[in-house]
C-alpha cells in the first residue's frame, strides 16, 4: 500500500431516519490513483462521497486531505480544497446553456470588473471543452434539450475541466455507450498522468477491471474490503458485495416468435428521425443500439405519444392507430420506462407505494376510491421482484439510492400489464444482483407474450438479451441484426457508419 | 366656452376613493342621476383607496381633456399635486366629501368626518346620560375617514365620564365587524354602547350581538354613513342611529355648481358648501336620503 | 384514524406554532380557553377555512387561484338573490355551488388548455367576477333572509354551530379525497412532477382542471356560509380574501411549488390566523400594533416549527 | 444592443398582447396615441415598474415578496420625514434606499437561513412594516417638500420626466446585471435548479438573500419617486401593490416556479397593466365594467401571446 496518502476518511458514520447509511467506514486515496468504490444499490457509496463533498455532515468520523483535517460545511469548501464530484444524479440547470452549466459556480470574469461574466471567454472555452469531449453541440444550446447521455458528458466535462486534485465519479458511465466510455477512460488516464486521483463508482465490473488500481467494497454501509484490483476477480468482488455468489447473468432463451404486436412504418419527425420502420412480435426482445444522441430515445417517445410524428404509421395488433398522448399509448397497451428517472419517471416527493401504483391506480379504484389492499399485495410483489431496498413502501422516493429509484420505475411498469414494453436504459445504475433479476423479469414478460423494445447503451446487455438488434444512427435505422449475427463489431460498425451494414 | 370644444357635450370625470364603500356607491348613483338631468356625460372611476391610483386617474382625465373634474380625494395632502395638475391644464375641479389642502378648487362641497364623529359621540352621551361604557370599532388603520371619525368621536367622549373600554379595527368591513365583535363579547359583557366608524362594521356587530344573546335594546348602537341597509335596521329597531352625511346631496350640489360654471363661465357664489352631518335615528328617519330610489341601472 | 390524523398534523402543520400561540394567549387572557371562545374561533375561521381547503387542491398541483374572493362575492350575491326569489334552501345552495364550480372549471380550462399561467388566469377572473357582482347588485347589499337559509350560518346542530360542522365535514371529506381517491393521488403526482404524471398516463388536463373546479366550489360554499351568517350578500364581500386563504394553506405547510402538503396543515394554518386575530382582540392590542404583532407571530410560529426537526 | 433588446422583448414579453391592446385603443380613441398620453402612461407605470424590476430578481429564484407595498410605505414615510428634517436630497435618498435594502435583506435572511418559505416571511414583513409606518406617522401624512426633492417625481431632464428616466435606468441596469454579472447568472441557476447550484459551490444563501435585498431596494426607490410625485409620504401608500407588482412580473413571462424570464418581460407586463388602466379611463368605461374589461384584456392578451408559438 502506498505510503503517501492524499485523502483519508476515517470511521465515517452517517445515519438517516430509519437507515444507518454508513457505519465507521474507512477510505483512502493516493495521488494519481483510480480507486473504485463498489457495492449493491443502497450500500452507501453515494452517501460516502456526499460526506466527502460536504453535502452531508457525518455523524462521526474525520476527513484528512494531505494530512490536514477538513470540516466541509458546504460543497464550496471541498471545491476550494480541490475536490470535484460528478454526482450520480444529474445536477445541471435545464434552463441555462451548455456553456453556463460547464462553468456553473465559476464563470470566467472580466478582468478588473469583478462580478461581470466574460461571455466571449466562456463561450470560447466551452466550445473547446465540447470539442475535446467530442460533443457536436453549440455552447449556447439549452441543457434541458439534451438527452441524458449528453448531459452526463457535460457533467463529466464540468468536473474534469477545472484542475481538481481529486475527481469523484459516481456512475459516470451508466448512460454512456462504449464509445463515450472509451473516451472517458482516455480522460481518466490523462488525469492520472497529471497526478489527479479518482474515485470511481460503477456497477459495470468490467470497467473496474480495466481502470481501477484499487477496489473498496461496501455492503450495508460497512467497509468490507480494500484491495489492489489485481488481487480481486469480478466473482470475488460480487461475493463481497452481495455476500453470496450471483449465478446466471443473462438468462436468455430464445422463445418461439408469436404474432406481430407492433408495426412501425416510415416514422419521421423533422431533425429527429427519418423513415423508421420495424416490427415487434409477441415474445420477442428487440434490442435497440446506437451512439449517444442517435435518436433512440426520440423514437421511443414518438411511439409513446410524447412527441408527434410528421409522418408514418403505427399498427398495433394489425390495426393502424394514432397515438396522441402517453395516456393514449397506455390504452393501446404500451408502457415506457423512461431513461431519465428523475425527470420523467418518478415523483420524488411521493412514496415508493404511490410511485409504483401511479400508472394503475385508475384500474384499481371503485368510484374513484383506491382499493388499497389488493394493490398493496401487488406492490409488495413487484418491489420484491426488483429487489428494492427501501425501509418501507411509505418511504419517499427522494431518499432512495439511485439504483433503488430505478427499481421503483421498473416496478411501476411491471405492475402495469402491457402488450409492448419500451425499456429505455432499464438497468441504468442497477447493481449486478438486481440486474440479472431484471433480465429474468424481462424474460418472464416475453414468455407471457409481451413484446419488449430494449434501448440500451450497455452492449453486453444488448448482445445477450436481444432476439434481434436494431442499430440506430442519426435518427435512422442503420441496420437490423439477428441474434446470431449480432456481435460487438457489427453493431459498432453500423452505429458509427464506417461500413455498410445489412439494411 | 370650453364646452364649445369638440362635439359640444360637456364631459365630466369623477373619481372616488372606493366603490367598495356603500357610501361612495350611493354618491356615485346620485351623481350619475344628476348628470342625466343636467344632460352632461360623466365617468366615475374607482381609485381603490390608493392615492397614487387616484392621481393617475386624474392625469388620464387631463389626457382625455374632460371639461371638468369632481374628486373625492383619498388624502388631503397626497392629491394636491393632482389638483395642481388640473389647475395647470385649466380644468375646473370641485371636491366632494373630503377636502384637499392645496391647489385651486372651484368649490368644495362636503361634510366633515370629524364633525360626524362628534355628532355620533354626542348622541351616545345623550342616550347614556353621560355615563357608561362604550365599545368602538375603528376603520381601516391609516385611512383618513377612520382617523377623522375617531378623532371627532374621542374629542367629545373623552370629555365625559363615558369610558371607551375597547377600540379595535374592523377594516370598514361587515364580516370583520362581526368577528371582532364576537371576540370582544368573549371578554366584555358590561357595556352600554357601541360605535362603529361605518355602518358595514356596525351591522356585522349587531349580527354578532344578536347571535350572542346580547339584548340589543339595552345597548346604544351608532353607525356611520346611513346606508339603506342601516336604515332598515333602524326601522326594525335593531340599530339605534347612524350618521348621515348626505353624499347624494353633496354630489348633486357639486356637479350642479361645476356644470353651471362650465356653461356660464361665472364663478360660483361661494367656494365652500358645508353640509352638516345629522344623526339619523328612528325619530328622524325621513331626514335620511332615501337611498334605494336613485340606484343606477 | 385518530393516530393517522395525529401524524398528519405533526407532519404538515405548524402544529408547534399553533400550540405556542395558544399557550401564550391562554396565559395572558384566561377567557381565551373558554369553550365559547374556542367555538368562536372555529366559527370565525370557517369561511376562510372552507375556501382554503379548496385552495389546497390547487396549490398541490403547483397552481394558484387568486379569484376565490371574487367568486365568493359573485356566488354570494347570486345566492342572496335566489333566496330572495323564494327558492327552497336546497336549490339555492345547489345553484350557488354549481356556479362556483363552473367559474372554477373555467379557470382550470383556460389554465390547462390555453396554457396560460394560473396566476394570470385567476387574476383576470378575480377582476371579472368582482365586476360582475358589482354590476349584478349595483353595489347594494342584498339582505334579510328566511330562517331556513339563516340556519346554515347561525344555526346549531347537536350543539355545534352549523358553519363549524360544514367546515369540519369539508376538511374530512377533502382529506379522504386527497388520501384515498385517484383524484387526490393524481393531484399530488401532477404537483410533484407533471412530466412523470403525464408519462404515467394521467390526464393532466382533466385533473388539474378539477382542482380549480373544487376550489371554485369551496369558494361558493364559503359564500353560502358567509351570506347566511351576515344576513347579507354583498358584492364587496371577500376583498383580499385570496391572500388570507393562500396564507392559511402555505402556513399550513403546503408548498407553492406543488406536490407537498395537505389539508390538515391547512386546517392548522387557518386556525393559527383565526387564533391570532381573536387573541389580539381579546388582549385589546391597538390597531397599528396589531399589524406588527400579527406579522411577528406568523413568522415566529413558522420558525418555531423549524425547531421540530430537519 | 438594439437587436438584443428586440429579441428579449419577443422572447419573454407578451409583446403581441401589448401591441394588440395599443392598436385597439388607438383605434377607439385617437387621443390615446398623443405623446402626452404615452408619457402619462410611462410616468404612471414608473413606480409599479421600478418595484417590479426588483420583484423579478426574487421571482427568478422561485421566491416571492409580498412585503413590497409595505416597504414602500415605511421607506416613504421615513424618506418624507428625513426631507422635513432638512437633510440634503442625496442623503435622504441614500438613507431611504439603505432602509429598503435592509428590510429586504432581513426578508432574505429569514427565508434562507431560517428556511421559512418566502411567502410566509414576507407576509409577516408586510404586516410588520405596515404597522410600523402607521406607528411612525400616527396615521398622518407627511407632506410638502422642497423643490429639490420634488424634482425626483415631477421634474424633467432633457424633456423626459424624471420618474420615467429612473424607471428606464432601473430596467437597463437590471437587465445588464441579470445577463452579465455573476449575481444575475447565479439567480437563474438557483431558480432553475437550486440543488445543482448548491452542489456547484454557489452560495445559495447569499445570492438568494441578495435578490430580496434588491427587491427591498427597488421598493424604496419606488417610495422615493412616489413620495416626491405625491408631495406626501403616507403610511397607507402602496396597499395592495404586491399584487400589481407580482402581476407585472408574471404577465411579463417570468415563471413563479423560478429560473425563467427577465426584466424586459416585466417592463412589458407593467406597461400592459398601465396601458389598460389608462385606456379604460380615456374610453370613459364606468367603474364596474372596467373591472370586467380589465380582467378580460389581461387574459386575452396573454392568450394572444400563445398564438405566437409553441
Ligand atoms: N437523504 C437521505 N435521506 C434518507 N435516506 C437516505 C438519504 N440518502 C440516502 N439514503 C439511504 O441511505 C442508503 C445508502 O444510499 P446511497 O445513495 O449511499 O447508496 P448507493 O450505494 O449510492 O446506491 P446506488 O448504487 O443505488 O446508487 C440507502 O438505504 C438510502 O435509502
Ligand atoms: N427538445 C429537443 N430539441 C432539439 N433537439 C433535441 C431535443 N431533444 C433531443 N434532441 C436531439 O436529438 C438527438 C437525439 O437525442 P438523445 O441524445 O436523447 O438520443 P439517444 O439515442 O436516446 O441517445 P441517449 O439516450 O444515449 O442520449 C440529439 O442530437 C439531441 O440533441
Ligand atoms: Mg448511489
Ligand atoms: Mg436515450
Amino acid at each position: 500500500m502506498p505510503s503517501d496518502v492524499l485523502l483519508r476518511m476515517e470511521q465515517i458514520s452517517k445515519a438517516f431516519p430509519g437507515v444507518q447509511a454508513l457505519q465507521a467506514v474507512d477510505f483512502e486515496l493516493c495521488p494519481g490513483e483510480v480507486h473504485a468504490l463498489v457495492g449493491e444499490n443502497g450500500a452507501g457509496k453515494s452517501t460516502l462521497i456526499k460526506v466527502l463533498a460536504g453535502v452531508y455532515r457525518p455523524d462521526a468520523g474525520t476527513i484528512w486531505l494531505r494530512g490536514r483535517q477538513l470540516r466541509p460545511r458546504a460543497p464550496r469548501d471541498m471545491m476550494d480544497a480541490g475536490v470535484r464530484v460528478i454526482y450520480q444524479e444529474l445536477n445541471l440547470v435545464p434552463g441555462l446553456s451548455v456553456a453556463e452549466n460547464l462553468f456553473l459556480g465559476r464563470p470566467p470574469r472580466r478582468r478588473g470588473l469583478c462580478g461581470v461574466v466574460d461571455w466571449p471567454a466562456m463561450l470560447r472555452q466551452s466550445a473547446a471543452i465540447l470539442q475535446q469531449f467530442g460533443l457536436p453541440l453549440s455552447p449556447q444550446t439549452k441543457v434541458g434539450q439534451l438527452g441524458v447521455a449528453q448531459q452526463q458528458i457535460i457533467e463529466i466535462a464540468k468536473a474534469v475541466s477545472c484542475n481538481a486534485k481529486v475527481v469523484v465519479m459516481d456512475e459516470p458511465t451508466a448512460a454512456l455507450t462504449e464509445r463515450e466510455t472509451e473516451q472517458l477512460f482516455g480522460i481518466i488516464r490523462e488525469l492520472q498522468t497529471l497526478g489527479v486521483s479518482i474515485i470511481y463508482i460503477s456497477h459495470r465490473l468490467e470497467e473496474i477491471q480495466r481502470i481501477a488500481d484499487r477496489v473498496t467494497v461496501l455492503r450495508d454501509g460497512r467497509h468490507i474490503i480494500t484491495a489492489p484490483r489485481r488481487a480481486l476477480s469480478s466473482e470475488q468482488i460480487i461475493r463481497h458485495m452481495v455476500g453470496r455468489s450471483v449465478d446466471e447473468y443473462y438468462p436468455k432463451e430464445t422463445l418461439p416468435k408469436g404474432q406481430t404486436l407492433l408495426e412501425v412504418a416510415g416514422l419521421s419527425l423533422r431533425d429527429v428521425c427519418h423513415n423508421v420502420s420495424f416490427q415487434l412480435a409477441s415474445g420477442e426482445i428487440l434490442g435497440v443500439a446506437g451512439l449517444v444522441g442517435s435518436g433512440r430515445t426520440e423514437i421511443a417517445e414518438l411511439l409513446f405519444g410524447r412527441r408527434k410524428a410528421d409522418s408514418g404509421t403505427i399498427r398495433i395488433a394489425g390495426q393502424p392507430v394514432r397515438i396522441r398522448s402517453p395516456r393514449h399509448a397506455i390504452q393501446y397497451g404500451l408502457g415506457l420506462i423512461p431513461e431519465d428517472r428523475k425527470r420523467d419517471g418518478l415523483v420524488l416527493t411521493m412514496s415508493v407505494w404511490d410511485n409504483a401504483t401511479l400508472a394503475i391506480l385508475g384500474r384499481h379504484a371503485t368510484w374513484g376510491v383506491v382499493r388499497r389492499r389488493p394493490l398493496a399485495r401487488l406492490v409488495r410483489q413487484a418491489t420484491g421482484e426488483v429487489r428494492l431496498k427501501a425501509s418501507s413502501p411509505a418511504q419517499q422516493v427522494k431518499y432512495l439510492s439511485g439504483g433503488n429509484q430505478q427499481k421503483v420505475v421498473l416496478a411501476k411498469w411491471l405492475l402495469h400489464d402491457c402488450q409492448v414494453y419500451i425499456f429505455d436504459e432499464p438497468t441504468r445504475g442497477v447493481d449486478v444482483g438486481a440486474k440479472s433479476e431484471i433480465y429474468r423479469l424481462m424474460e418472464d414478460l416475453a414468455r407471457r407474450g409481451a413484446g419488449i423494445i430494449m434501448i440500451s447503451s450497455d452492449l453486453p446487455e444488448i448482445l445477450n438479451m436481444s432476439d434481434r438488434v436494431l442499430v440506430v444512427r442519426a435518427g435512422q435505422i442503420a441496420g437490423e441484426l439477428q441474434r446470431s449475427a449480432a456481435t460487438q463489431e457489427a453493431i459498432l460498425q453500423l452505429a458509427v457508419g464506417s461500413a455498410g451494414g445489412a439494411s | 366656452q370650453r364646452a364649445a370644444q369638440d362635439d359640444g357635450r360637456i364631459v365630466i370625470g369623477m373619481t372616488v376613493p372606493s366603490l367598495t364603500h356603500p357610501f361612495f356607491v350611493h354618491l356615485r348613483d346620485n351623481v350619475v342621476d344628476e348628470a342625466q338631468q343636467l344632460d352632461v356625460e360623466i365617468i366615475v372611476v374607482d381609485a381603490e383607496d390608493v392615492a397614487a391610483k387616484q392621481m393617475s386617474i386624474v392625469e388620464d382625465f387631463i389626457a382625455r381633456r374632460v371639461d371638468g373634474v369632481v374628486i373625492s380625494p383619498i388624502g388631503a395632502d397626497a392629491l394636491v399635486p393632482a389638483i395642481e395638475a388640473l389647475n395647470k391644464a385649466s380644468i375646473p375641479v370641485v371636491t366632494v366629501d373630503r377636502k384637499v389642502s392645496g391647489g385651486q378648487v372651484l368649490v368644495h362641497v362636503g361634510a366633515d368626518n370629524v364633525e360626524g364623529g362628534r355628532a355620533a359621540a354626542r348622541f351616545i352621551v345623550d342616550q347614556l346620560a353621560g355615563k357608561g361604557r362604550v365599545i368602538e370599532l375603528e376603520g381601516t388603520p391609516g385611512a383618513s375617514p377612520a382617523i377623522d371619525r375617531k378623532a371627532g368621536f374621542h374629542a367629545v367622549i373623552d370629555a365625559t365620564d363615558i369610558e371607551v373600554i375597547a377600540s379595535q379595527t374592523a377594516n370598514f368591513q361587515r364580516a370583520n365587524g362581526q368577528s371582532v365583535m364576537e371576540n370582544l363579547l368573549q371578554v366584555h359583557r358590561d357595556f352600554q354602547a357601541v360605535y362603529a366608524a361605518n355602518d358595514e362594521m356596525m351591522l356585522g356587530a349587531v349580527e354578532a350581538m344578536e347571535a350572542n344573546k346580547v339584548d340589543a335594546a339595552q345597548v346604544v348602537t351608532v353607525g356611520y354613513d346611513a346606508i339603506p341597509d342601516a336604515l332598515s335596521y333602524i326601522r326594525a329597531g335593531r340599530l339605534d342611529a347612524s350618521v348621515e352625511q348626505y353624499p347624494g346631496r353633496q354630489a348633486r350640489e357639486a356637479l350642479r355648481m361645476l356644470v353651471a360654471h362650465l356653461r356660464t363661465g361665472a364663478p360660483p357664489e361661494t367656494d365652500e358648501v358645508y353640509i352638516k352631518p345629522v344623526v339619523i335615528s328612528a325619530a328622524n328617519l325621513d331626514e335620511a336620503e332615501d337611498k334605494g330610489v336613485t340606484r343606477a341601472q | 384514524m385518530k393516530h393517522w390524523i395525529g401524524t398528519a398534523l405533526r407532519q404538515y402543520g405548524i402544529f408547534l406554532g399553533l400550540i405556542g400561540v395558544v399557550i401564550v394567549l391562554s396565559a395572558c387572557e384566561p377567557r381565551f380557553l373558554a369553550v365559547e371562545n374556542l367555538t368562536n374561533i372555529l366559527r370565525q375561521t370557517s369561511v376562510i377555512g372552507i375556501m382554503a381547503v379548496g385552495m389546497t387542491f390547487v396549490i398541490l398541483t403547483a397552481g394558484i387561484d387568486l379569484s376565490v374572493g371574487s367568486i365568493l362575492a359573485l356566488t354570494g350575491v347570486v345566492c342572496a338573490s335566489l333566496e330572495h326569489r323564494g327558492w327552497p334552501v336546497v336549490a339555492v345552495v345547489a345553484a350557488t355551488l354549481a356556479l362556483g364550480a363552473l367559474i372554477g372549471t373555467l379557470n382550470g380550462i383556460v389554465t390547462t388548455v390555453g396554457r396560460v399561467t394560473p396566476f394570470v388566469v385567476t387574476l383576470g377572473t378575480m377582476s371579472i367576477a368582482r365586476g360582475l357582482s358589482h354590476i349584478y347588485t349595483g353595489g347594494q347589499p342584498i339582505s334579510r333572509f328566511g330562517a331556513a337559509f339563516r340556519y346554515l350560518g347561525t344555526g346549531e346542530f347537536l350543539g355545534v354551530p352549523v358553519p363549524i360542522l360544514i367546515f369540519a365535514l369539508t376538511v374530512l371529506l377533502a382529506a379522504a379525497v386527497l388520501r384515498h381517491t385517484v383524484l387526490g393521488r393524481y393531484l399530488y403526482a401532477i404537483g410533484g412532477n407533471e412530466e412523470a404524471a403525464l408519462l404515467s398516463g394521467i390526464s393532466v388536463t382533466v385533473y388539474k382542471t378539477l382542482a380549480y373546479t373544487i376550489c371554485g366550489l369551496t369558494a361558493a360554499l364559503g359564500a353560502v356560509v358567509l351570506t347566511s351568517r351576515l344576513d347579507a350578500g354583498e358584492s364587496i364581500a371577500g376583498i383580499g380574501y385570496e391572500l388570507d386563504v393562500i396564507a392559511a394553506v402555505v402556513i399550513g405547510g403546503t408548498s407553492l411549488l406543488g406536490g407537498r402538503g395537505g389539508v390538515w396543515g391547512t386546517l392548522i394554518g387557518a386556525l393559527l390566523i383565526g387564533t391570532i386575530n381573536n387573541g389580539m382582540n381579546l388582549l385589546m392590542i391597538s390597531s397599528y400594533y396589531q399589524l406588527v404583532v400579527k406579522g411577528v407571530i406568523i413568522v415566529v410560529a413558522v420558525l418555531l416549527d423549524r425547531l421540530r426537526g430537519d
